[in-house]
């Protein structure tokens, strides 16, 4: 039944669309009542977002196109990649298009194009900023796939929904090396998410400021698809963060009952990885700019060493 | 052991001046006495050569025999002397190895020189026997003086004596070489003579003195 | 009748130009007469094509596959050395260094030096090769001291002792083999002498007295050669003269004491049928090579360098006709050729870069390309193919020798490469600054003459690319006879 | 299979060669003509290059439709007497000649527009170096002896060393020529050797002879290393890089372009042939060499580039880094060959030629933009650029795409290279040796650091050139590049955008080629294989089909683009930039090249030797400098300098000029030689 894979996979980017800031607004909310203070609605973002398109847009007398083009680019590409990230199903008819390898470099393209664009305008921030999301980038972009392939050599394959498949059919339910990669792959997300501790999503104090550097000169509907990519960003990480070490309970094919039950479930596993994310930014203070290549070169070096763990037991 | 002929024996006895000879040279510092036991040499030589020729009857030999005497005994002499006079080069000034020491060296070199020319002799006719090995000797030997010695002079005179010992060879070991090859020897060492005259009155108005110690500044380390 | 012109223009020229070789006409006579003799010469290589070896004087004089290139070669290089010299001189007595008595001097000296060589190649009579030889060097003496400065007359002098010692040598080294020779040919005294005769003997020659006569033969000649540690007269000689005669000198001089070197060893390694001879060659080669590179690093004179540039080859060539065997003499006789062309075109460009900039220091020439582009591009590129580099073909024999080398000796190859490396790099290191870069020099009174200069190395690159099958047979059947077959 | 049914039988057998032989004379021809009027920039500058790009278009169509023919050989009547020059074409040399080709059109006919009058050397003189450089490169990869191959070798070297020292009047230019000349010449003479050691006593030195010679093991990998070393030095594999760096910027733009393009390519042709072909039964643990040296070759590379402030020098050390990709690639090629996994080896091959391909075409890009900027603007130094997008729009889009090209960015073509060389490393760890199979997949972490690496060196390039204010008043008045320069950089963005996109038509190609190399190359490309997917490896479920992937990707952009349209209904006006409410912003307070390097030489402090210059607070004109060396440069080469040096003084001792001391030479000298016949 093919044409329920591709229902499958229509639905899957909606979804991921719609849920988007839902996750983001989750997030936020667990955090204020950690901290206890009143928590905004959880529909905050989606208000930003309303606001936001009913702005005039300003530009900077010295903006190229890129720098206008870049938001439609850096959106398109999450969509693009919330296509690649098995949500619910794992017979997506993208999978045999694009695999792993080339989902991380659809990230990376974001990345460019996010900085690239930051630099546009050409005020000091701005250059910051770039360089700041490069840095984390040059070492977050290895650790991610380092993170994929451990996971790749257990089930042969680098797309990413067949991976997920193999490991929910795998009888072995925890991986001592995907343990090592669990905690790599939690440290990149945080960074590349602009979270805590690499990151502050709610300061412009610029000594810290990485992320929302780059945003500065940004307005209206540009800066309303830039938070937008940006909750989706952090979706897809939590979702392939889900595929690689939960990966129970994906429609193994498209039936509509399955797949009703997958999103209740991803529902509740997105529940707890934005509480979970939430406590950690609690927890964890900021650290210095010049600390986050450390905390990522960790990172980078726990992904490896997943992989010599799991070819040791290969070796054996 | 038969006897031998007197000739030989007379052969080899000039020989062995001849050796003496170059052995004198190498101990004498006075530049004159050195030019006259040069000719003295191109006159033992002579004297040989014509006993060569008298007893094979090569009648070459005895024109070879004229030639050395003219060059050797008369006309190079003459040039040097001439040249010594207008120069005023009378004296070597202090060998770079002193005396004993080189006649040591000198001994040393006459040892090597007969055992080298052993194989050589074995072949030879009786006539000349250790002829050979003494001609050697005279050419490693004044090869010796030109290196010890210092001056331009004494340099050019260590040179004609070991063309002595060469004609000597040449002369006791085959009877002399080819005429061609002889007169065009002989024609060389006179253009070579001549050149060395003009070579010594440039080298005097350049550095007013004959001294090889001028002669030093071309060299590649500094 | 060839063989008269061959020989007889140059003494002729000589006499004459002794008397009237300060006219004006004078340089042209030069030439006049050195084309006459490279025609002679191309006579004579036709008439051997056709009918094989020629023998004349009363077997005295010879031409057989091995020399008669050389004579050519010879000859050629004299007529477009005598080409170059004519603007150079005419430029030399402009700035005032030569008096008309000089200028005589050298053209006569110039003709009779070319006289000498050509004797020398094509006697049959190892007596009076040696004469020749002896001819050659005091016909260059006075020409190395023409200038009369005090470092001309040091180099003159070194020249003359050294060389006048080493051929004493080779004179006893001459006799011996004489007195072996008359053992077996008897005592007719004349031909006992004569190569060709000698050589359908040799095997019955003595051993021990040849092997004696070869060291003396090759310390002698080894001298003129340049061979480590022999060498010490050459960079002086090569630096100190006017350019010409450093062009010919380590164009020609030098390949006329090889040939005389390989002929005796041709000889006596017929007697011995040891590889004593070849151990020997190999050795001086490889020390001449090694020696010559390092000396190359720390030059600042430019003719020394390219002196010691020719002394490096030399010891290529030796080492490969020490290792024998027809691939190796072939590609010897190659790097002969395309050497001595080669050196005589990088001194030609040479002579009038110094002339431009007033000084043999290389400090002091800068920039040829800028103002004197034909200079600059034939000093490059002369360099360059001296070096070894493709498609000149001085690679081409060089690769010949360094495949035979990890054939037969390997052990040898990786120190001859290195020194190839050290070489590159010191005198390319030298010759790029002057090439390039600015320029103080100044516009010369006369136009240089370069033809001669694109015309060698145009011989170079078609040696490099393609060697004409005549040619390649003439080298095929030298490499045979240097092989003893 | 397919690669069965690729190879289409007939053909005129040796129509393809002498075809190719013809472009090759028609290059030189080309080269000499330029001496007619050698002063006149209209026809040798300008008409002779464009000449010299239809030549390279028809090189590439001939050799792309040659790559299936079966290999055809000749021997033509020159060279030397006993060795007359072997050509022949096989699918290697088609496919490097394709590159040639390809890669040329867009050089030449950008070089037809950039070259001015008065630059150094004169355009005639240029034209025949740079067609000459052009042929020399062409017959290397045809020619089939070790003299053809070794002449034309040599011949590329030194054409090219006069192309890069066409402005000669610069010091810094001449050091770079003659650094750049000299270890190409070690190198070749490295490569003889090679050669020397192939032939295994046939005395042979035509390739056939080679690839019946029967080599002792020890001495097939003496020749194997020698070959590493000579190629490497060719193609900058570190330690033998320095010369890159330097000779680059010293070259005009489009020799750079053709130098790191092309030439480098030539290198890594040599390698194959002698591994694959001459050698051809290559040890395993022969390629952890080439792989161990490839992998810290890109890392240095990628690290230095990061770390430079003049945008060619940036470059070329990505070119270095490129090449350690390669190399890398080739050591896991033999390491899988020698185990008997061919079908990885031959991915692993694939790989390398595809990248090979690829950088060709990206990196020339990159060379060419920098020249139009280098004309635009006379300026290198990245510190005096900026804001160039808004002057000059045509270079800066298409530089775009060679940027995000060259930083491996899916869909264009650097990522597809890379990702059939990751999925080449997946395997590794199947490979039967224990230790080594676990030490091989670390391999992808490096070869994936260095790519994201490279991410961080474009954008620091792309931005800092292109983006912002510009640094320097006078760029305002920058003029963009010529039509001819344009027509030439939009061929090479072209290709780089056909190669991303259809790796499908050309990955069985290359299987082809590979086949040839005699590695069974039938495994790795699958019949699943369609038209618009890229499958290798059937055993394993990967995939790669860029069209879809690309469609998908434009979609999404395309919807959001005409949501937006739909959706939002306000203006859009223009002001000056908010910048935090800071007002008094200068281009001065933008980034620097400096600046993005911090983190780098912070976070790879020991690879780097560094001079700084820090100001202390009470400075009335605090200055910042920071150089940033090669620790290799005085770890190695100038102790070998010191050292040669040293051997030249020791032995001048020997003249110092005393004659009696000749004299004495020459006595002991007899006297040794006579006691030895005694």
């Amino acid at each position: 039944m093919n044409w329920l894979n591709w229902l499958d996979q229509f639905i899957e980017v909606l979804v991921a669309l719609a849920a988007a800031p839902l996750l983001l607004g989750w997030v936020n909310m667990c955090r204020a009542w950690l901290q206890n203070r009143s928590a905004p609605s959880l529909l905050q973002p989606y208000r930003g977002i309303r606001k936001l398109l009913h702005k005039d847009a300003v530009l900077a007398h010295n903006a190229s196109s890129l720098f206008r083009i870049a938001p439609y680019i850096i959106f398109g590409t999450m969509v693009a990649a919330a296509a690649m990230i098995p949500m619910l199903g794992t017979r997506l008819p993208f999978t045999a298009a694009a695999d792993a390898i080339a989902l991380v470099g659809l990230f990376a393209a974001a990345r460019m194009f996010l900085s690239l664009a930051a630099m546009d305008v050409g005020t000091a921030f701005g250059t910051l900023g770039a360089r700041r999301e490069m840095m984390v980038g040059f070492l977050a972009e290895p650790t991610l796939l380092m993170v994929i392939f451990v996971a790749s050599l257990m089930t042969a394959t680098t797309a990413l929904p067949l991976i997920a498949e193999n490991l929910a059919a795998a009888q072995l339910a925890i991986h001592p090396s995907l343990l090592f990669t669990a905690v790599a792959f939690a440290m990149v997300m945080l960074a590349e998410n602009a979270r805590i501790p690499v990151d502050n999503p709610a300061t412009h104090l610029e000594l810290t400021m990485i992320h929302e550097a780059m945003l500065l000169e940004y307005s209206a509907r540009h800066l309303a698809l830039m938070e937008w990519a940006a909750a989706l960003k952090l979706f897809n990480y939590a979702c392939i963060g889900l595929a690689l070490f939960v990966p129970w309970g994906l429609a193994s094919n498209g039936d509509p009952i399955r797949l009703g039950l997958a999103i209740v479930l991803l529902a509740g596993k997105l529940a707890v990885i934005g509480a979970g994310l939430a406590l950690i930014e609690t927890l964890s203070a900021k650290l210095r700019v010049f600390r986050a290549p450390e905390f990522l070169a960790t990172a980078f070096l726990l992904a490896v060493l997943g992989l010599l763990v799991r070819l040791l037991q290969v070796a054996r | 052991m038969n006897t031998i002929p007197l000739d030989l024996q007379i052969v080899n006895a000039l020989a062995a001046l001849l050796l003496l000879l170059s052995f004198s040279m190498l101990s004498q510092r006075r530049i004159v006495s050195l030019v006259n036991l040069l000719a003295m040499q191109g006159l033992l030589l002579t004297v040989a050569t014509l006993m060569v020729a008298w007893r094979t009857g090569e009648t070459h030999l005895y024109l070879s025999g004229l030639l050395t005497f003219a060059l050797k005994v008369l006309f190079l002499p003459w040039l040097l002397h001439r040249l010594i006079r207008r120069l005023e080069v009378y004296w070597d000034t202090e060998p770079l190895l002193n005396i004993p020491g080189t006649m040591l060296v000198g001994v040393l070199i006459v040892v090597f020189a007969f055992g080298l020319a052993q194989p050589i002799a074995e072949l030879a006719s009786e006539t000349t026997r250790n002829s050979i090995g003494i001609a050697v000797a005279v050419i490693l030997l004044s090869f010796l003086m030109m290196i010890t010695r210092s001056k331009a002079m004494s340099q050019v005179v260590g040179f004609l004596s070991m063309e002595n010992g060469l004609f000597f060879g040449a002369m006791s070991t085959t009877r002399g070489m080819p005429m061609v090859v002889e007169l065009g020897i002989a024609l060389d060492i006179l253009v070579a003579m001549l050149v060395l005259g003009v070579f010594f009155f440039q080298i005097r108005e350049q550095f007013d003195s004959l001294d090889l110690h001028h002669l030093e500044s071309l060299k590649e380390g500094d | 009748m060839e063989f008269l012109l061959l020989l007889g223009t140059p003494l002729a020229g000589a006499i004459w130009l002794g008397f009237f070789g300060a006219k004006r006409r004078a340089p042209d006579v030069n030439v006049g007469l050195s084309l006459i003799t490279f025609i002679a010469a191309c006579a004579l290589t036709a008439r051997v094509i056709e009918h094989g070896d020629v023998l004349v004087g009363r077997e005295q004089f010879f031409i057989d596959p091995f020399n008669v290139f050389l004579v050519t070669l010879t000859a050629f290089v004299g007529l477009t050395t005598s080409l170059f010299s004519r603007p150079y001189m005419r430029i030399e007595r402009d700035h005032g260094k030569l008096s008309s008595r000089q200028l005589k001097l050298y053209h006569s000296m110039y003709q009779l030096f070319m006289a000498t060589m050509l004797i020398a190649l094509t006697t049959n009579n190892l007596g009076l090769m040696w004469v020749a030889m002896e001819a050659a060097t005091l016909s260059t003496v006075l020409l190395v001291t023409l200038y009369r400065t005090p470092a001309a007359l040091e180099a003159g002098w070194k020249y003359f002792i050294l060389c006048g010692v080493g051929i004493a040598q080779a004179l006893f080294g001459t006799i011996l083999l004489y007195f072996a020779a008359e053992k077996v040919l008897g005592n007719s005294g004349v031909d006992a002498l004569l190569w060709t005769h000698l050589n359908q003997v040799k095997a019955q020659l003595e051993p021990s007295v040849l092997s004696l006569a070869f060291v003396f033969l090759l310390v002698g000649y080894g001298t003129k050669v340049g061979l480590a540690p022999l060498h010490n007269w050459l960079p002086d000689a090569h630096a100190e003269g006017p350019t010409p005669i450093s062009a010919v000198l380590s164009g020609l001089l030098l390949n006329v004491a090889i040939y005389a070197v390989v002929r005796c060893k041709i000889l006596v390694e017929g007697s011995l049928g040891s590889t004593l001879p070849s151990n020997m060659l190999m050795g001086f080669g490889l020390l001449s090579v090694v020696l010559a590179s390092l000396f190359l690093w720390r030059q600042r004179d430019i003719k020394r360098l390219f002196a010691y540039s020719s002394i490096e080859h030399m010891g290529i060539v030796t080492f490969a006709f020490g290792m024998g065997g027809p691939v190796a003499n072939f590609a010897a006789l190659l790097h002969m050729t395309v050497h001595s062309l080669t050196k005589s075109a990088i001194f030609f460009t040479v002579g009038h870069a110094v002339q431009k900039s007033g000084s043999q220091q290389m400090d002091d020439i800068r920039g040829l390309v800028t103002t004197n582009p034909t200079i600059g591009w034939g000093l490059m590129l002369g360099s360059l193919a001296i070096l070894g580099m493709p498609p000149f073909g001085v690679f081409a024999s060089e690769f010949l020798i360094l495949t035979t080398a990890m054939q037969q000796q390997p052990w040898a190859t990786p120190i001859l490469l290195l020194s190839l490396a050290v070489a590159f790099a010191a005198i390319f290191g030298r010759v790029q600054p002057m090439v390039f870069g600015e320029t103080q020099g100044k516009r010369l009174p006369h136009p240089p003459a370069l033809l001669p200069v694109f015309a060698h190395l145009a011989l170079v690159l078609m040696l490099g690319l393609y060697i004409p099958p005549y040619l390649a047979e003439w080298y095929r059947a030298a490499a045979r006879l240097i092989g003893g077959e | 299979m397919l690669l069965r049914a690729s190879r289409r039988p007939g053909g005129a057998p040796e129509s393809a060669l002498t075809t190719l032989l013809a472009l090759v004379t028609a290059w030189l021809a080309i080269g000499l003509a330029g001496l007619i009027r050698p002063r006149s920039l209209e026809f040798a500058g300008r008409a002779l290059f464009v000449a010299g790009a239809v030549v390279g278009l028809l090189l590439a169509i001939v050799a792309a439709m040659s790559i299936a023919l079966p290999a055809e050989s000749v021997v033509l009547p020159i060279g030397l007497p006993d060795l007359p020059v072997h050509l022949r074409r096989d699918a290697l040399s088609s496919v490097f000649l394709f590159l040639l080709g390809s890669a040329s059109v867009g050089i030449s006919l950008f070089a037809a527009g950039y070259f001015r009058s008065g630059e150094g050397t004169l355009p005639g003189v240029l034209c025949l170096e740079y067609h000459l450089f052009l042929a020399a490169m062409a017959m290397v990869l045809l020619a089939d002896d070790a003299y053809a191959f070794m002449v034309a070798w040599e011949t590329m070297a030194l054409s090219s060393y006069f192309l890069v020292t066409t402005q000669h009047r610069i010091p810094e230019i001449r050091r770079a020529g003659f650094l750049y000349l000299l270890i190409a010449h070690v190198g070749a003479i490295a490569i003889l050797l090679a050669f020397g050691i192939l032939q295994g006593g046939s005395w042979q030195f035509t390739f056939d002879a080679m690839r019946g010679a029967q080599l002792p093991p020890i001495w097939a990998f003496a020749a194997f290393a020698l070959a590493l070393f000579g190629f490497g030095a060719k193609a900058g594999l570190v330690p033998m890089h320095v010369w890159l760096p330097e000779a680059h910027p010293a070259a005009p733009s489009p020799v750079s372009a053709l130098m790191s393009g092309v030439m480098l390519k030539t290198a890594i042709y040599g390698m194959l042939r002698i591994t694959f072909d001459l050698i051809g039964t290559p040890t395993w643990w022969w390629g952890l060499i080439p792989l161990g040296l490839g992998l810290f070759t890109a890392l240095y590379g990628v690290i230095f580039a990061a770390t430079q402030s003049d945008m060619k020098r940036l470059l070329a050390y990505s070119s270095i880094e490129n090449i350690g990709i390669l190399f890398t690639g080739i050591g896991l090629a033999i390491v899988f060959h020698g185990v008997g996994m061919d079908a990885m080896a031959a991915l692993a091959l694939i790989a390398v030629l595809y990248h090979a391909i690829n950088h060709a075409f990206m990196k020339s890009l990159l060379f060419l933009s920098t020249g139009a900027v280098l004309h635009a603007t006379g300026e290198r130094n990245l510190g005096h650029l900026g804001g160039l997008i808004h002057r000059m729009p045509w270079v800066a889009w298409l530089t775009l795409v060679g940027v995000l090209a060259i930083a491996g960015l899916p869909p264009l073509n650097g990522f597809v290279s890379e990702w059939l060389l990751l999925q080449a490393f997946l395997l590794a760890h199947e490979v039967p040796k224990p230790f080594v199979n676990m030490l091989l997949p670390l391999g992808a972490a490096l070869l994936v650091l260095s790519a994201a690496l490279a991410g961080y060196v474009m954008v620091k390039f792309y931005g800092i050139v292109f983006l912002g204010q510009p640094r320097e008043a006078a760029l305002h008045d920058a003029h963009d590049a010529s039509v001819l320069e344009r027509v030439g950089l939009v061929w090479l963005a072209a290709g780089c955008v056909l190669l991303g996109l259809l790796p499908a038509q050309i990955v069985p190609m290359l299987a082809g080629v590979v086949a040839d190399l005699g590695i069974n190359a039938s495994a790795a490309v699958t019949s699943a294989q369609s038209w618009w997917m890229l499958a290798p490896l059937p055993a394993r479920s990967i995939s790669y089909a860029p069209l879809v992937f690309t469609l998908a990707v434009v979609s999404a952009v395309l919807v959001t683009v005409l949501v937006g349209r739909l959706v939002y209904r306000r203006r859009t006006r223009r002001a000056d930039p908010w910048d935090c409410g800071y007002e008094r912003i200068n281009p001065r307070m933008q980034d620097t090249a400096e600046g993005f390097g911090q983190p780098i030489r912070h976070l790879f402090q020991p690879f780097f030797a560094m001079d700084r210059e820090l100001p202390s607070p009470f400075d009335r004109a605090p200055r910042y400098r920071v150089v940033v060396f090669d620790r290799l440069w005085r770890l190695l080469y100038l102790p070998i300098e010191r050292i040669v040096q040293r051997a030249a003084n020791a032995v001048s001792v020997l003249q110092q000029g005393r004659i009696s001391a000749y004299l004495l030479y020459s006595f002991v000298t007899l006297i040794v030689l006579l006691a030895s016949v005694l």
